[in-house]
């Protein structure tokens, strides 16, 4: 779905979503389908539709609001409000944007801190091994956080079925991967940091 | 021996092997050599998309770069989740020819797009009568199957099966002698992103999917996808404690499903490493059903072909 | 040589204020071929006109160009004059001296010079000019009216009762169509079958209407006029003209499992069935598909009850040829089945119904007999759930428009079911509610405040069963978009209002354009919305768009008073400007190289191909011809054609290059 | 030395721009003088022949003017023109015509200003382009189309 000719081409927010993703917040008719089948609405601060609304009026203060809300973190990226929205709005890109953008003007949700860590923690393995080294992961995001981690209560049976492994698979080509990570969008993993 | 591309991903080696396990302990049988895609990276799952949206091409890009060098047209991607990725990846750049300049640029290799990823439905779906004449044991139980999100959707990208009911899966299970029971939550989402971060959540949005499969009359859940196991099976302390019940129906994947009917073992197929006992409970007691009082809504005729529909919109 | 007379007009001073006229009068006096030019105050008034006349037969003028105002005015009137003083009135042509010059430009040369050009350019046009002749059409005064549902009802009546003959043909095996099922009728609540049952009487009675139900249109050819159709009567196996309707034979019949398709599946009907008590005509037809003796070859029951031996097994389809100077489309529309929408669990549910099962829940003489009871258990349904916009609106499913009648029946829905179970709770989720129309936003309100109807703005995202009841998962978007979630004991798909089946068919058929919906299309959506492209082809009611009674009464009204003006007159008089594909002697015959190119670009599919045969049958060539019935003269072939073999009436070539050549 | 006035010749449909530019003299809007119209059923009607011959009779640019797109009173006659049109701007830009010199647009019954706008713009501009004297050499397109082209 194309950005529309009249709709936000400025440099709201609204217009940096339509010319970055192609999403354009017009489309959305304000149905709330999004909303009725999202996982996650009853956590968010702003539901799916909500997003769509203040992005769309844009009035003063409602772009802050979007910026700072907590409702992009605890997004599953599960695509059943893209999957149903009879206006096809693609709410998972928009949101993958927002994360960004937040973190790019430093507005990141308190609350979301723990997701920026974990993402970083996560995306930092891949940089550094390849793949994904759950250990690290878990002793990474302990450190990043300083939250206990749930799950480390399992670590032992996981490790005894054989599921955790206590050293990373690393790839030979690791270099490449360090590549990637320095050309890919630069200035935003920089500014995650 | 068919020769296919197998990108296993980390949860295959790791917190899910007896995914890469019993889908091993059938490929053989059925004729399949798996050639794992050289010198693999993470395909970045969440973490990459949620921050850095050229990251979350490339790193599934690079993926499918190496797997051209194995000189063959299809990947088999047995994890949901990095299915998706490459299924984005390999649709975007596809679509986008300025995309795909700036992503080789990225991976500092050529890329060709002439790799398709598979998903593990399409894969045992295509080639179901490599092992249909070889069900020894039929897997005769009353089963679930889960599908989750991101193997129907989003519908554009994946153009699998239809978005709202999927049959696929139940297909397959049928199949092996097993019957799929009709229910809710075949798509509903599992939470798994969060898994990790908010577990708890997780454990409230599982239970509902675990709750209504036991309600219909489940003895098994049946999923494709490592990260739905992890939270339907690992996570079932923090299911069980969200719904205020007790269950213990057993997960397995759908590898697992043929393997049983195959006939091999369960220690072959990883069972061993589930959290929650591999134990199918008994057969629910068929319910009598309720006369209609006028004719039913028997009118309603056959699901039509809703993918079809979603796709030309 | 022509003789052409040229008349410029003052128009008091409007003209003759910024233009010279008798400068102008006088430099065209030299033109060649002009042989009488003069100027006058009022060329329209009555001393003006006859200046006209007398000046065509004084000088036995061959061509006239009143320089004047635009043709727009007063062509007509000119060309009238002409044809009284003898001369063919298409050798007169007007050249527009006050709108667009002497009004649009200041009193200066240049506005003279333009003046002159205009004049010029028209008198080398009228040098080419040939005399044309209004083409006549005769006229068969009998009306095919496709489609018995209240569009066709209403439609047959008003041209029956003009005095005209009318056809009617119906697919199903009574007339009535969709307001038949209904329950009750916004916005009065006035019950349907009792308004509508009159009509249905009144057409099978009437003496100008020939009804044929059970019957489809097999083809057409023909135009305006004189179009020739063939129908097929398809078989009912009961010889209507014995039968008396006493329905011993449905009672009797043995196969009486069949989901009866008035009652839309909630209820049964026998193999031999009237659909309804009140059908139209009361005759049954046998279910072919279903009947035991066509399946196993035995039973004949129906055969040995019926009192008049009127059972046929072996009646076979009839071809009937009528001949039909208009006809009425009035073919409807199609609830769309939801199982589109597996997230509504449509089918999948049996307490998950559309709109017209509900209309047959509610209906007293529906399978319940009007009691609110919900298929699945027959139960009193306590919380009873309605969604809007259920397929419409929904551009991710192909069906972006709004079909138009939900809001309003939703409304009566909720209303109706309240009054039937008081105490029952009524949720509507909705977008918007459209209720433009005379008492209908009142009616919505009634609904709300008087029946106490909850409507919810939002849309649900998917429902699924849990514990016996379905759970509707909604958004409110008025209460800060929160999610609601509502267990109900029945749930009303406000489904999607769709082209009827075989729409697109039809309309290849009949040659009339259909929209990407497959509606058909109407001429112009404003000015001409009962025509379509095809000249003595009308539309009425729901096959032109979702629309609701009182709507589709008055088009079908509309399209019965355009087939009435067509048939006040025995012939067809139409302007002659069309197209025509040149003849030439043979071996030649046309120019024409019978590309066909031009064929699909008519938006009149006014253009056949023709085989041109010599004396001895044998065909020589393909060439276009140009049906002047169909053609309206828009000129698009012409510019298509590449060899020129196709010229427009009154803007030949010859005559538009003679009017450049003049400038 | 008094300036350059273009000669602008104006093929319009009947039924919108026609009656538009009846309505411009209605409303007693001026506008350049310059312009004379070709009155035509539809848009659909024009072909490229027209244009060439107009040039041909040396005018110095030209304006098509019809319905808009879906006020066609054929329904579909001016999509033609305009399909057409595309393909006649490749056409004739191969040919060497400066397509600068014809202008396209629609003017409805109801813009009467409209339509004096249209002329006043495209008068300016032709007459910016100046004399299209290009066109005299353009020899085999001014050979008689109708001898050569009518098999
Ligand atoms: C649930 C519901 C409730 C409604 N409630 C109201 C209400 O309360 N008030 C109101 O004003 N409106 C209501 N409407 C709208 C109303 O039903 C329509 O306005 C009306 O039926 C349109 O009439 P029609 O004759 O154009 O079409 P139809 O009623 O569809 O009739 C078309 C007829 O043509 C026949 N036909 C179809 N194809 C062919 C063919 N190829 N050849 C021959 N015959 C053919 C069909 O069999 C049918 O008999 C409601 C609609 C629905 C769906
Ligand atoms: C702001 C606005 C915008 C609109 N935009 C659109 C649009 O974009 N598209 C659209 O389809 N519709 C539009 N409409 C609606 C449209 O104007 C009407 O549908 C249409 O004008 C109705 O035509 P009518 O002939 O019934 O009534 P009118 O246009 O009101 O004509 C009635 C005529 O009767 C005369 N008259 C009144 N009383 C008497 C009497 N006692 N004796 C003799 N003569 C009398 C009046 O002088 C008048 O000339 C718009 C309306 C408004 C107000
Ligand atoms: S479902 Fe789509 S149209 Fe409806 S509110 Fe959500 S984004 Fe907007
Ligand atoms: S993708 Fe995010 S916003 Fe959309 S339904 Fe899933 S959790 Fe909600
Ligand atoms: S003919 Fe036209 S221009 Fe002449 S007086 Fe009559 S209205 Fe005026
Ligand atoms: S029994 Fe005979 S007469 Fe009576 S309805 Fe049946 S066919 Fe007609
Ligand atoms: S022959 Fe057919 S229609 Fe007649 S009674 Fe038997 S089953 Fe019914
Ligand atoms: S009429 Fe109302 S319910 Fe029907 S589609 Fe339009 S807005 Fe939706
Ligand atoms: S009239 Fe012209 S366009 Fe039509 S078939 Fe003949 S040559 Fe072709
Ligand atoms: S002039 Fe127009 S309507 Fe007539 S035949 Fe040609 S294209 Fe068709």
């Amino acid at each position: 779905m194309s950005a529309t000719t009249h709709g936000h081409n400025d440099d709201t927010l609204a217009g940096r979503l339509s010319r970055a993703t192609d999403v354009s917040v017009t489309r959305c008719y304000q149905c709330g389908k999004c909303t009725a089948g999202c996982p996650m609405a009853e956590e968010m601060d702003y539901t799916p539709s909500h997003i769509l609304r203040l992005l769309q009026v844009g009035l003063d203060g409602f772009e802050d609001r979007v910026l700072r809300a907590y409702s992009p973190w605890v997004c599953l990226t599960c695509e059943m409000c893209y999957a149903r929205c009879p206006q096809e709005v693609d709410i998972p890109k928009m949101m993958d944007f927002l994360r960004a953008e937040s973190v790019r003007l430093k507005k990141v949700n308190p609350r979301a801190k723990d997701f920026v860590s974990l993402h970083k923690t996560f995306l930092d393995s891949i940089h550094y091994v390849g793949r994904l080294y759950e250990v690290g992961l878990i002793a990474g995001y302990k450190a990043r956080s300083w939250h206990l981690f749930q799950d480390v209560l399992m670590a032992p049976k996981l490790f005894f079925k054989g599921k955790l492994k206590l050293f990373p698979h690393l790839i030979k080509n690791r270099k490449n991967m360090s590549q990637i990570f320095k050309k890919a969008g630069t200035a935003r993993t920089e500014a995650a940091k | 021996m068919t020769k296919i591309a197998y990108y296993p991903g980390c949860s295959l080696l790791g917190s899910s092997r007896e995914y890469d396990e019993s889908l091993r302990a059938i490929a053989g049988p059925m004729g399949f050599e798996l050639l794992q895609v050289p010198d693999w990276n993470c395909c970045g799952a969440s973490s990459a998309h949620s921050l850095n949206h050229e990251l979350s091409l490339a790193l599934p890009a690079r993926i499918l770069a190496l797997s051209e060098t194995l000189g063959v047209d299809e990947m088999l991607v047995p994890c949901a989740a990095c299915y998706s990725r490459l299924v984005t990846a390999h649709h975007d750049l596809a679509e986008s020819a300025e995309t795909r300049d700036r992503i080789i640029e990225i991976i500092g290799m050529p890329y060709q797009g002439t790799v398709k990823p598979l998903n593990i439905l399409e894969f045992l779906e295509r080639h179901a009568d490599s092992f249909k004449d070889k069900v020894s044991k039929p897997f005769e139980k009353d089963v679930a199957c889960y599908y989750g999100c991101l193997l129907v959707r989003p519908p554009k990208i994946t153009k699998f099966d239809r978005p709202e009911d999927p049959r696929t899966m139940d297909n397959l299970v049928e199949l092996t002698g097993a019957t799929a029971l009709d229910w809710d939550f075949k798509v509903e989402c599992c939470g798994a992103s969060h898994s990790i971060s908010k577990t708890d959540l997780v454990g409230k949005l599982s239970s509902k999917i675990v709750g209504n499969a036991v309600k219909k009359g489940a003895q098994a859940i049946v999923v494709a996808c490592p990260m739905c196991h992890s939270n339907l099976d690992m996570r079932r302390t923090f299911i069980n404690r969200a719904a205020g019940r007790n269950y213990t129906i057993p997960v397995i994947y759908i590898t697992q499903a043929i393997g049983l009917a195959m006939g091999l073992s369960e220690k072959a197929l990883g069972f061993p490493r589930h959290i929650v006992k591999v134990k199918f409970p008994e057969k629910a007691k068929v319910k009598a059903e309720v006369k209609p009082a006028v004719a039913a809504a028997a009118a309603a005729p056959a699901p039509a072909a809703q993918s079809e529909q979603t796709e030309e919109a | 040589m022509s003789r052409i007379g040229v008349f410029v007009c003052h128009c008091g001073t409007n003209i003759s204020a910024t233009v010279d006229c008798p400068g102008v009068a006088e430099t065209l006096s030299h033109v060649p071929g002009v042989v009488h030019s003069v100027d006058y105050k009022y060329m329209c008034s009555d001393p003006g006109q006859t200046m006209i006349k007398d000046a065509i037969k004084e000088h036995k003028l061959d061509g006239v160009v009143v320089s004047a105002c635009s043709p727009h005015m007063h062509e007509p009137t000119f060309r009238r004059a002409c044809a009284e003083a003898g001369l063919n009135p298409y050798l007169c042509e007007m050249a527009n001296l006050r709108e667009h010059c002497s009004w649009v430009h200041d009193k200066e040369e240049a506005t003279t010079v333009k003046a002159i050009d205009l004049v010029r350019k028209m008198v080398e046009k009228v040098k080419k000019n040939q005399p044309l002749y209004s083409i006549k059409v005769p006229v068969t005064k009998t009306a095919l009216v496709l489609g018995g549902g209240i569009a066709g009802i209403q439609a047959a009546l008003d041209i029956a009762n003009a005095g005209h003959k009318v056809v009617m043909v119906e697919r199903d095996p009574s007339i009535g169509g969709h307001m038949s099922q209904l329950s009750e009728t916004f916005p009065t609540l006035d019950c349907s079958q009792c308004i509508l049952t009159p009509r249905m009487v009144e057409v099978a009675q009437h003496p100008n209407i020939t009804l044929h139900t059970y019957s489809e249109l097999e083809s057409l050819e023909g135009f305006i006029g004189n179009f020739k159709v063939k129908i097929r009567k398809k078989a009912r196996c009961v010889d209507e003209k014995l039968c008396t309707g006493c329905g011993l034979c449905s009672q009797k019949c043995p196969t009486k499992k069949n989901l009866s398709e008035f009652n839309e599946g909630l209820g049964y009907r026998p193999a031999i069935y009237s659909p309804f008590p009140q059908a139209v005509p009361n005759k049954p037809v046998i279910d072919k598909t279903q009947c035991t003796f066509f399946l196993k070859g035995k039973c004949k029951v129906c055969e040995k009850v019926c009192p008049t031996k009127a059972i046929r097994y072996d009646q076979e389809d009839q071809i009937l040829d009528i001949d039909i100077g208009a006809i009425v489309l009035a073919t409807g529309f199609k609830v769309l089945q939801p199982d589109f929408f597996p997230e509504y669990g449509y089918g999948k549910y049996k307490d998950v119904i559309q709109g017209l099962q509900f209309e047959r829940l509610a209906s007293a003489s529906g399978p319940t007999s009007g009691e609110m009871k919900r298929p699945s258990d027959g139960k009193e349904p306590e919380t009873v759930v309605f969604v809007a916009c259920a397929g419409s609106r929904d551009e991710a499913k192909g069906l972006p428009y709004c079909s138009k009648i939900c809001c309003m029946y939703t409304a009566k829905h909720a209303m109706l079911y309240k009054h039937k179970v008081h105490h029952g709770n009524a949720y509507v989720f909705y977008m918007d509610i459209r209720s433009g129309g005379k008492m209908y936003d009142e009616f919505v309100r009634r609904a709300i405040e008087e029946d106490g109807v909850k409507y919810i703005r939002g849309r649900v995202s998917t429902i699924y069963e849990e514990d016996g009841k379905l759970i509707v998962k909604g958004a409110d978007t008025l209460l800060g978009h929160q999610t609601v979630e509502i267990k109900a004991d029945m749930v009303v798909l406000a489904s999607a209002a769709v082209a009827n089946d075989g729409a697109e068919e039809l309309a290849q058929k009949l040659h009339v354009s259909y929209d990407p919906y497959h509606f058909f299309a109407e001429a112009h959506p404003k000015l001409r919305p009962v025509e379509t492209n095809t000249a003595g082809i009308f539309l009425a009611g729901a096959c032109q768009a979702p629309r609701d009674i009182p709507e589709t009464v008055s088009q079908a009204s509309g399209a019965a008073s355009k087939v009435a003006a067509l048939f006040s007159q025995s012939e067809l008089t139409r302007e002659p400007i069309i197209a025509v594909v040149n003849r030439t002697a043979p071996p030649l015959h046309s120019t024409c190289t019978g590309c066909a190119l031009c064929v699909p670009a008519c938006p009149y599919q006014a253009i056949e191909m023709e085989d041109i045969k010599n004396r001895d049958g044998k065909v020589v060539k393909r060439a276009a011809k140009i049906n002047p019935g169909l053609c309206q003269g828009c000129g698009t072939c012409v510019a298509l054609c590449r060899v020129k073999a196709i010229d427009l009436q009154g803007f030949s070539n010859e005559q538009i290059f003679a009017e450049l050549m003049a400038l | 030395m008094a300036e350059f006035e273009p000669k602008v010749i104006a093929f319009v449909c009947n039924w919108c721009t026609y009656t538009g530019a009846d309505l411009t003299g209605t409303s007693r809007i001026k506008h350049a003088s310059n312009v004379r119209i070709i009155r035509l059923p539809c848009t659909g009607r024009i072909d490229f022949m027209l244009l060439m011959k107009a040039f041909a009779k040396g005018a110095d640019g030209i304006i098509v003017s019809g319905c808009h797109p879906n006020d066609c009173h054929y329904t579909s006659g001016n999509f033609h023109a305009r399909r057409r049109w595309i393909v006649y701007r490749s056409l004739l830009n191969f040919m060497g015509v400066d397509i600068r010199r014809i202008i396209f647009s629609w003017v409805s019954a109801a813009e009467g200003a409209k339509w004096a706008e249209v002329v006043n713009t495209a008068v300016n501009e032709f007459r910016a382009l100046g004399p299209y004297d290009e066109y005299k050499n353009l020899a085999p397109i001014r050979a008689n189309w109708r001898t050569e082209h009518a098999g």
